[in-house]
């Protein structure tokens, strides 16, 4: 089967059975070199998961093919997989230097050669400077980047990240995802990434599967994930947002403008680069004539659908991009709303939230 | 929290407590105060007092050592794994603490006798229990063995299996993340279990006085000397095992002190 | 977990198990087979092992209960409160598990014995220790004090001291919220106690033999009829007594798993 | 002085010493029958502070005085204070019936008047049918319910709540806090009442106080609070809002109207009666002209304000009530907004957020 070679890793029809949670005729396809992003809620059974694949669990039925090899027999010592934790699991009787290098004293590498390959990653992943501290005495963004480095330096055929920046404070959790964004552009391991963070899954997944009740129930790039929620649980997890990538230019008079493909759109923010944008649906207003006011943004689009959402009439308006905007039914009429109409969209520069690239 | 423990109800549990303190407190301070560390220097210079000593400490840390071997994997085991009959393997751990020791000496005798099959079996690769030194390392074996294995086991399920998850992930045999996470990691606990295994054996008598009355360790000393030549030669030895007890007893303190700091 | 004890280290650990397993089972199980039941039923029917059984009984029964009005209050201290000398205190309780017994045994005849200050003035209302059935109440209070004061005091420190509060702003005394509050939350910690402190005081030997060999409790019994007529004659009563500790083990065990359960 | 008869509780000068926390010359007056909340971040000593009132922990000095009386020498059963803690505190061993009797029970009371005593606050607190049930099987919004009536069963004379709704989920954290000013209306129990939720102080407080490593800085109803924060840690800790409380008024095509002082603004909601609204700033947009939109709400109004915030310009506009709204600076430009100017003000129905009155 040809999926089998172009694919990294091939899980077929995988059960485990683990007590309380169970997951049955599980599949999933990761392309080589692949940044696959599992978003699921807290409690969905992604740990067992993760360490099901990784040899960690027992499974009952099933194959895991990773380069087409199946694994089922081998022990996780066998298997080339690296595995990150959520709270690090770093090795609390070893200081940094010696938990990186776990996995070549292991293989008795010459101490030459190790202490080379140490400084090498601690050097990729900024923490050179906290070799010969012990782990507790490490801020959990410090701890989380050692444990990168340790379950890297053995060139892991697969990377399992748990969850690797929900036990940190939100500007360190920001700051190591742009890390893992870099280090898989520079080492290009395959890597599945698991997380309940809708915005870190947009922001690193070149895919993101979403997982409920042991199913992944959809499966495609971040945009196709929020534009089109294949079910209602979908929808309800990502949120009604209108979310957009693109590059930040910054202007002289202190604004930056985000570099949609058709448009430009005013924002606040401090970050450069390539970007994530989300604004609210409820942050949008209509209007029959371009707006002179405080809104820094306004555009005309055509209406391309309208949809009843409980209190709130919900309004897609292409620009292109599609934006999706929440009204009343009141606006709705004065405004004589229908499909196919032009009408101008403003929004303020303050109400666009920008994060992580 | 001063303030819920007010007037009578205060007055009365210190007066209970204070009681009970002095009861344990005050007979042994008496008895190491009776005999003049003169007197007590002299007893420990005596051949036969030595010779008991060195015996029991000797004994002992052959019966913990054993148990080192044994129970440690037996402990990683209790903590780590599932298995059938789980609880009945734990709670006969556990047995020996309620067991009359003189009855466990007869049980001993029952088993590791001259006529039995087992000692028969030793006898003819050379080693007898029946009043020998052997069959004291084996009386400390059974009667504080549960010791060691239960502080082991408290250490191993301290340490998150998650840890040796993540070494198997890094290329570790089971051996591997054994020896190099788990062991280090519950190491400050076992050495809890083996000093305060080792110090249980020091004071072991009942077992022991059955199946080994000669030669004597330190407890059964005491007891010849008391029922031989009475109390007033029995008292220093009894003083010299107290203070001896005592000592370890502090570095126990100590060990599991660190052990609640590191 | 299955796979992470794999191969060659699991049945390693699993066959040092073992050893230790049949190293404990092995003996008693031998010892309470060896005799028929007639055979027990008959022992149990002589006047000196039963009376010696209930003499046993009792006397860990009554050390039972003075540790029970004197050490609960002790225990909820040292949960409930901080005091200078707290550790020294905690220590001693400790202490008894290490100190030989023999060597408890000739401490307390320090301070009990006839000639001794407050040997005397129990004697004077009427109390003799030595040789006497208060002394074994004496000796087993002396030695197995720490099993209840610790277990009373792990069931108080499980009781989050705001119950106690919350009683305090309904109106509740220091002494009501103790009763009503703290007791009633930390009583199968205290049961738990008080059936091992009394199981423990089952199988004393040591302590007890040097201040009250007459009369005689059921582990000296076994003590004396091993010494005076040998093993076959001291059997049968091993196998009994090892038998009714079991049973009050296994008691213990259930009581504990309730409490964990409810 | 006059201060201590007026008021319920007077606390002054009060040093509480904890190891880890300290509180030194601290001032509190409560009104009598008053509803007064203390807000404050979490870990600010805030239940250390409750438990030194109610006696529960050690006073290194000053008064506490409950209606003239001075507390000091009395043990916490003598100082007629209730206290409900966050996590409950129902005795575990007792059915709801039982804990809720507990104080009379004390106290001796025959069994009849005892019951009836608590079939009456069971009936009051709506958990008649709970009564025979163990805590333990009970949720949190339940055994809060039970907490409350075993504290109001002896008649306190002041009641202490110590962040009684943090434990538990969103929707019955709103039902217990309308609970509990129904029950403050019905029973006039003078109540200070802790929490760290912004929302819950402006639903039920007749007076705030903000407090700070150990200070209230400052006191007042809660309108004056975030209109005039008086130190930058208030600013910073309430947020730069928009709060306003009314009358809700249902319209027949579905729409509520929240009916201010002076003006009417179109809101979306399901509640009704006595409510509070906030609107974020971000949310309103300015303009010269009065927009043709599908913002609902479009008013005129006098700037009276503008101050700088980072890289925002803080607006505020009186129509009268005053809102503050936040622009960029290119539109303050663009605008040419100066103070005294009148300006038009829009927002949309759907941006303003109702909560529990």
């Amino acid at each position: 089967m040809n999926v089998l070679v172009e694919n990294a890793l091939v899980v077929q029809n995988l059960a485990v059975n683990l007590g309380d949670f169970y997951l049955q005729d599980f599949n999933l396809e990761v392309a080589n070199g692949e940044y696959y992003v599992i978003l699921g809620p807290t409690g969905a059974g992604k740990t067992v998961l993760l360490e099901s694949i990784a040899g960690l669990h027992p499974v009952e039925g099933g194959r895991i093919l990773l380069a087409g090899e199946n694994l089922s027999a081998l022990p996780p010592e066998r298997r080339g997989i690296g595995f990150v934790y959520q709270d690090y699991m770093l090795f609390p009787h070893l200081n940094v230097a010696q938990n990186i290098a776990f996995g070549l004293t292991l293989r008795g590498e010459p101490a030459a050669v190790i202490a080379e390959r140490v400084a090498e990653l601690a050097q990729l992943l900024g923490i050179a400077e906290l070799l010969h501290r012990v782990p507790r005495t490490l801020s959990g963004g410090e701890q989380q980047r050692a444990a990168l480095a340790r379950a890297l330096i053995v060139k892991p055929r697969l990377l399992l990240l748990d969850e690797p920046l929900s036990a940190l404070d939100p500007e360190t959790s920001l700051s190591l995802q742009r890390e893992l964004a870099r280090l898989h552009r520079e080492l290009g391991t395959t890597t599945i990434h698991v997380t309940h963070d809708f915005e870190e899954a947009v922001a690193l997944g070149d895919r993101i599967a979403v997982l409920n009740e042991g199913q992944l129930v959809q499966v495609g790039p971040p945009e196709e994930i929020f534009r089109r929620p294949a079910t209602r649980f979908v929808a309800r997890f990502v949120g009604a947002r209108n979310i957009f990538a693109g590059e930040l230019r910054h202007l002289d008079n202190g604004y930056s403008h985000l570099q949609l493909p058709a448009i430009d759109i005013a924002v606040l923010t401090e970050l450069t680069g390539r970007v994530h944008a989300s604004l609210r649906p409820e942050d949008i207003v209509l209007s029959e004539e371009p707006l002179h006011s405080s809104a820094r943004n306004c555009f005309r689009g055509r209406i391309v659908e309208i949809a009843e959402r409980g209190m709130h009439i919900a309004v897609t308006v292409s620009i292109p991009p599609a934006f999706t905007c929440v009204i009343t039914r009141r606006s709705l009429e004065e405004l004589g709303l229908h499909v196919g109409r032009e009408i101008y969209l403003s929004f303020k520069a303050s109400a666009v939230h920008i994060f992580g690239g | 929290m001063k303030s819920l423990l007010a007037d009578k109800m205060c007055v009365t549990f210190v007066f209970l407590g204070a009681l009970l303190f002095f009861f344990l407190a005050w007979p042994l301070f008496k008895t190491v105060t009776a005999s003049s560390p003169a007197l007590l220097w002299e007893t420990l210079l005596e051949v036969e007092v030595r010779n008991a000593i060195l015996r029991t400490f000797y004994a002992s840390f052959l019966a913990t050592a054993i148990a080192f071997f044994l129970g440690v994997p037996l402990a990683y085991m209790l903590a780590r794994t599932e298995f059938p009959g789980q609880e009945l393997v734990q709670g006969l751990i556990d047995l020996p603490i309620v067991v009359p020791h003189s009855a466990a000496g007869i049980a001993l005798l029952m088993f590791f006798g001259r006529r039995m099959w087992l000692g028969r079996l030793f006898e003819r690769v050379g080693i007898r229990f029946v009043s020998n030194f052997p069959g004291i390392v084996i009386a400390l074996l059974f009667v504080s063995l549960s010791f060691l294995v239960n502080a082991a086991r408290e250490g191993f399920e301290a340490v998150d299996p998650r840890l040796e998850r993540v070494a198997r992930t890094l290329g570790a045999s089971p051996w591997q993340a054994f020896w190099r996470i788990s062991f280090p990691l519950a190491w400050h606990s076992i050495l809890s279990g083996l000093i305060l295994m080792w110090a249980r054996g020091l004071s072991e008598f009942g077992a022991v006085v059955i199946l080994v009355y000669h030669p004597m360790v330190a407890p059964v000393l005491i007891y010849e000397r008391f029922e031989s030549f009475g109390l007033n030669y029995a008292r220093p030895v009894a003083a010299l095992l107290i203070l001896i007890c005592l000592a370890v007893f502090v570095l126990l303190r100590l060990t599991a002190r660190k052990r609640g700091a590191g």
